[in-house]
């Protein structure tokens, strides 16, 4: 146990830091769930890229940088300090990648990667159906092969970003008779293709954030098959393994909100002492957020020594995002009546983003697998209680 | 010793709700949410055919003359449904503040029986809400001005939107000029006026956090009962099932301590502030916990602006700060609990 | 809604203090998990009893003072502000009492009742057995008929105070060929009955605070049934209902666990407020016991108006067994390394009963129907959720 | 940055997992509780013979010199089979303690060998705590006096017994009369001395905590699998698979914040007693938890003396608060918190 960086981690940070401290947008990007804020996002996305900060743990010859964990944590500590602007691509950096590094052919990784990397194709993933939603493997949407294409009909749903994103990658049922994880296939498209409609969905603030896809006879080639026909389930899982685990929350995003809740209750002590329960969640936050740290640091200790990622992902799903509400909620209690106002209020003083934050964080113990299903797979696969 | 309400308010709060379920579906709080100006003036018409603007104006200016405890029950509906209209402000604040000044007081004479008839709307500040709701679409502001009581038009002052994540609630920064004029009452006597006032306001918000937090839960349930996965109803889930066990059991032991808030109100016990904090508290809790509860329970659809649970949501969630957030309301409590004052068993009621 | 109370009442509470005042034990009692203790706790039943207040809701010419609700909640608040003794014979009457009253003949009355007021006979339970805890009605116990007799097999478990008790009032099942409820009978009997062995229980504080009861061919006269042959699940459920209902639980005892709280956290505010979470739980501990003694008032207020105990039975099981739960756990942590002393420890200073009541207030979410079984409850009946 | 162990270290915590399992069986210690003195010289024995009360003994005096991210490892193991003896105070303060002394004092010569040896244990005593442990049972006790060291025998003490609910635990409270004699630091030299024997107390009271939550959850867990209710194994049913779940979180992140205090601890890192405190903290947690819901998921059964659960519940509810307690270690940490030192991403291992 050697808890000092390198030196070679040390300069990375610096270059990080100073790269960043150059190149920050003057002013903060607009919301990423309207138009404008979307292009502003996708063109900070290719000036990531053209320092190779996009994806930086990617294999240099696909235009990453080959940066281990430890150097992908001093990546986003120094992204997430820095307040830059949130990844609008992490669908396609953080969960497709991984796995069509893995499962995907040198055609289809020189296709989609640099143009992802890039920002010049942005992506949605295609999981929840309305019938599918903590049940993935009910999903409906079937594919039949019709010659050199897969002919796509049936919905998803829940589709973060996709009212604006390029590309879609998702599961379909290719065998209409198999059952549950049997017969699906990883298909990715364009979602510009003929017989693709979307329907926006208005998300807590009012912006349209994620998306219903109804697909109605569209033509996808075969080509566009990632993995083997009716293998997609395990294809699929390896991506949300990753989305569970380690890439999607990093932990510097919830220190930086863990400092950011310390910084604001010492300018309001004065009103949030009256009630104890605040100081006690403010040190909370501090001790949790660091607790996550630490924790992450060790398995990407474990990592680096071939261990494989368990149920940790279960257990980081239901840390992080029990810690990411008690922290809104308790800037909202330090906030009082000026919590309900929205950001651009013009009397709103030093309320920030919390608001945001606080609706985002009523999210994070639903989606990715609520934390009921989480708790379920902790209680089966790492204590091995009985199934019901 | 009976800690129940009477035929004729329980008559009177179902009488309500019945109008209130047919007169105010989720529909029409959209549509008054995307309205210019948030409020409804066929609603508010509705609501005085009720005599539910006229609830506490004395008889000879067109009321019925009923009290805090009325209004209480009153208030739990008004939650329940999340009535976006000035009512609260205007048929209890502003009729407890006129009748506080001298009978023959030219201000009662002038706005109690439009009050009564439901065509006054009258916004009430004090700086313990940063904002005051409505003060744009009112005809009367009742200001606070050091512990001072003032009577101003609101062509008098300059207002400044601040939009709420509530879209029901209308918040203006207001700019104003107090003077001679404009006092009502001067700060001896406005400053008991003014914490009346910070006591009713916290009663109403309790009682509607409550309804607040019974609806979300009922909500829940309908969700749960209907929405299936692994191929069967979520609600059969024992994790769902407990989620929203939780939150009746919150609502449960808050509604009784809202209740003899209200009491207390009405006998002006001289722990009457207290009441009204812990009520606060309790309400707050179960609303807050009812909120979390139900959209975990709705999974993704809770994260929705098309489903309903979002307004009622939002409302809990501003509401639980106003007049007086929290800590405010802790601070209280804790001056009585740690006071020396007698607690314990026998004391309650004392 | 009248939250005063009559001069009748405050009679009637002037007379129970100033009985107190007169009466209570010089020193405090030697638990009733003892022998010597239970003794003590006999004697002053018997001494409860000589004043009338031993049952003060039984009618007049069974040994009470006919109170209502009211006045019931008032002789609560007089014996716990006392810190008067437990009552070592609450099961009969509090639990048995009243089934006795609804259900028993004319006879069975007049040979319990005035016994258990006087505390010549203390009864003790026999629900649970070895396989049937939370699931009471998997019940195997058998009664079988033999002319005037019952002979009575099997075994019953988690009886309380049954080392040292008189009685005995349980189900066992008359029809062998039953399923579930059905078949069950409510059986009265002598613990001193020839083929009943007992087996006394340690609970955590080392003392035999319950028992096993093994029956071998015990015999007991027919007319020691109460109720009809088969119908011992609705009486039992009577009792089950007042068992977690309004008796066994009134709010008087949490408040003064309260009032006590609050009086050690003054007393040790200088370590105390080192941690802002004790002040919070101090707070919410007076206004969790201020909420329940409320609700109890105004289902007293329903009850005499007519109303009927509905699922309050299982929100006051669940919320008095977690407030009292937390003003312990509060108690503890105020108390810090003291806490852990018996409360005979020689350099113990004030640590009071506290670690005792900590030990007991961990089998509150657990005994008289387990805080989930409860949930459901909560859930199935009174929210409608449907069954699993 | 490596935040693993290193091979060598953790195969001697299986070692030593793997010899408790077949030594420390509960039989052994509800035998141990039942005994006077509540000491087993034949366990002692076992431990000395793993090398454990030599473990951080320099070589000169026959210990093998290991340090405090041994001593992590090895005291979860503690914790986790609930082991009665003073090995700690012995073989880790102790041992601290004499390590701190200039190398040629007479103590470290008479008292190293005997600790790396097994044969003699030794009491520390320290105001933090108002009784100390084993005093009776000891060849030595090391005192604080106005952050002064003394050494005294247990013969010159005035000692009176201080039963705990935690019967593997011999409390006494102790008096004595401080001398030249029995001085053995002065108070500008004890002061650092008695700070570094709190936190290292505090490193391995967390990783006992740690080993016990563990314990407790295991305990619950095969509990939750062989009992049957209603047909099925409770441990089919949602509402306890969850709370199982719950306490499962919690150890899993726990344990990176004490091995975190311990490496800081061993690299004297200006920060230790901070990141000690929120090891304490975080074990605490992760350990009332699991009693909470271990005795839960047991029913009745964990509310029994026969039940081994209760062992390790009333270890872990006395641990908790020795050595400081909640309120101590929260103020530690609350004083680093609202330091204005820097925090935030990138600040965790400066």
């Amino acid at each position: 146990m050697r808890l000092e960086y390198t030196e070679k981690q040390n300069k990375f940070r610096a270059e990080v830091r100073a790269w960043l401290e150059a190149n920050m947008p003057k002013k903060a990007l607009t919301s990423f769930d309207t138009e404008e804020g979307f292009a502003e996002h996708r063109a900070w996305e290719g000036k990531l890229n053209e320092a190779r900060f996009s994806a930086v743990t990617w294999p240099k010859e696909l235009g990453g940088r080959s940066c281990d964990l430890i150097e992908w944590l001093i990546f986003e500590e120094e992204y997430w300090r820095a307040n830059a602007p949130l990844r609008v691509n992490q669908n396609g950096i953080f969960l497709l990648a991984p796995t069509l590094i893995e499962y995907g052919t040198p055609e289809q990784k020189a296709r989609f990667l640099p143009r992802m990397a890039a920002g010049q194709d942005i992506w949605a993933q295609g999981w929840s159906e309305p019938g599918a939603g903590s049940d993935m493997a009910a999903i409906r949407s079937k594919a039949v092969k019709d010659g050199d294409h897969y002919v796509i009909n049936g919905q998803k749903t829940w589709s973060t970003r996709a009212v604006w994103a390029d590309w879609l990658f998702g599961l379909f049922r290719t065998d209409p008779d198999s059952q549950r994880h049997h017969g699906l296939t990883f298909i990715l498209m364009p979602l510009n293709l003929p017989g693709i409609t979307i329907r926006p969905i208005k998300q807590l603030n009012g912006l349209p954030g994620f998306a219903e896809i109804f697909f109605d006879d569209v033509r996808v080639p075969v080509a566009n098959r990632m993995g083997d026909e009716g293998a997609g389930w395990n294809v699929a899982m390896a991506t949300a393994g990753f989305e569970r685990g380690l890439m999607l929350r990093s932990p510097a995003r919830f220190q930086q909100t863990a400092k950011q809740l310390v910084d604001l209750y010492q300018r309001h002590r004065d009103t949030a002492d009256r009630d104890p329960a605040i100081r006690d969640a403010v040190l909370k936050s501090w001790m949790y957020a660091e607790a996550y740290t630490l924790s992450t640091y060790r398995t990407a200790g474990r990592l680096a020594k071939g261990a494989k990622i368990g149920a940790e992902a279960s257990t980081n799903k239901i840390f992080w995002s029990e810690l990411d509400l008690l922290m809104h909620e308790t800037a909202m209690a330090i906030l009082g009546a000026r919590a309900e106002l929205m950001a651009h209020a013009p009397d709103a003083g030093d309320i920030g983003q919390w608001l945001d934050g606080f609706l985002f964080a009523q999210a994070g113990p639903i989606y990715a697998g609520t934390n009921e299903i989480q708790r379920n797979i902790i209680a089966e696969r790492m204590l091995g209680l009985p199934r019901a | 010793m009976d800690f129940t309400f009477d035929e004729q308010q329980l008559a009177f709060r179902d009488a309500i709700r019945k109008f209130l379920m047919v007169e105010a579906a989720p529909e029409m709080l959209r549509d008054i949410w995307e309205t210019q100006i948030g409020r409804s003036a066929e609603l508010r018409a509705k609501l005085a055919d009720q005599g539910l603007t006229a609830l506490s104006v004395p008889e000879e200016f067109g009321g019925i003359a009923q009290g805090d405890l009325d209004w209480v029950l009153v208030q739990q509906e008004l939650g329940y449904f999340a009535i976006p209209d000035s009512l609260t402000a205007t048929g209890y604040l502003a009729v407890y503040i006129l009748n506080q000044l001298p009978a023959n007081h030219a201000l009662r004479g002038e706005w109690l029986p439009k009050i009564a008839s439901g065509e006054a709307r009258i916004a009430v500040g004090h700086p313990i809400n940063p904002m005051v709701a409505d003060a744009k679409n009112s005809n009367l502001l009742l200001l606070w001005h050091d512990d001072e009581l003032h009577a101003v038009k609101p062509a008098d002052t300059q207002l400044s939107q601040n939009p709420s994540i509530d879209q029901s609630r209308r918040l203006y920064k207001v700019t104003w000029t107090p003077s001679a004029a404009t006092r009502v009452l001067g700060a001896d006597a406005g400053r008991a006026l003014w914490a009346g006032v910070i006591d009713r306001a916290g009663l109403a918000i309790s009682a509607q956090l409550l309804g607040l937090a019974q609806r979300m839960l009922d909500l829940g349930v309908d969700h749960a009962a209907q929405r299936k996965q692994f191929g069967k109803p979520i609600g059969s889930f024992q994790a769902v099932k407990h989620h929203m066990a939780d939150v009746a059991v919150k609502v449960e032991f808050a509604e009784p301590v809202v209740h003899r808030a209200a009491a207390a109100l009405a006998e002006n016990d001289a722990k009457a502030s207290v009441y009204v904090s812990h009520a606060r508290l309790a309400a707050g809790e179960a609303a807050l916990l009812a909120a979390r509860k139900s959209i975990q329970v709705h999974g993704a659809m809770g994260y929705t602006w098309e489903a309903d649970l979002q307004m009622f949501m939002k409302r809990a969630w501003a509401l639980d700060a106003t007049w007086g957030d929290r800590t405010f309301h802790k601070a209280r409590v804790e001056a009585h609990v740690l006071s020396g004052a007698a607690l314990g068993p026998g004391e309650t009621f004392n």
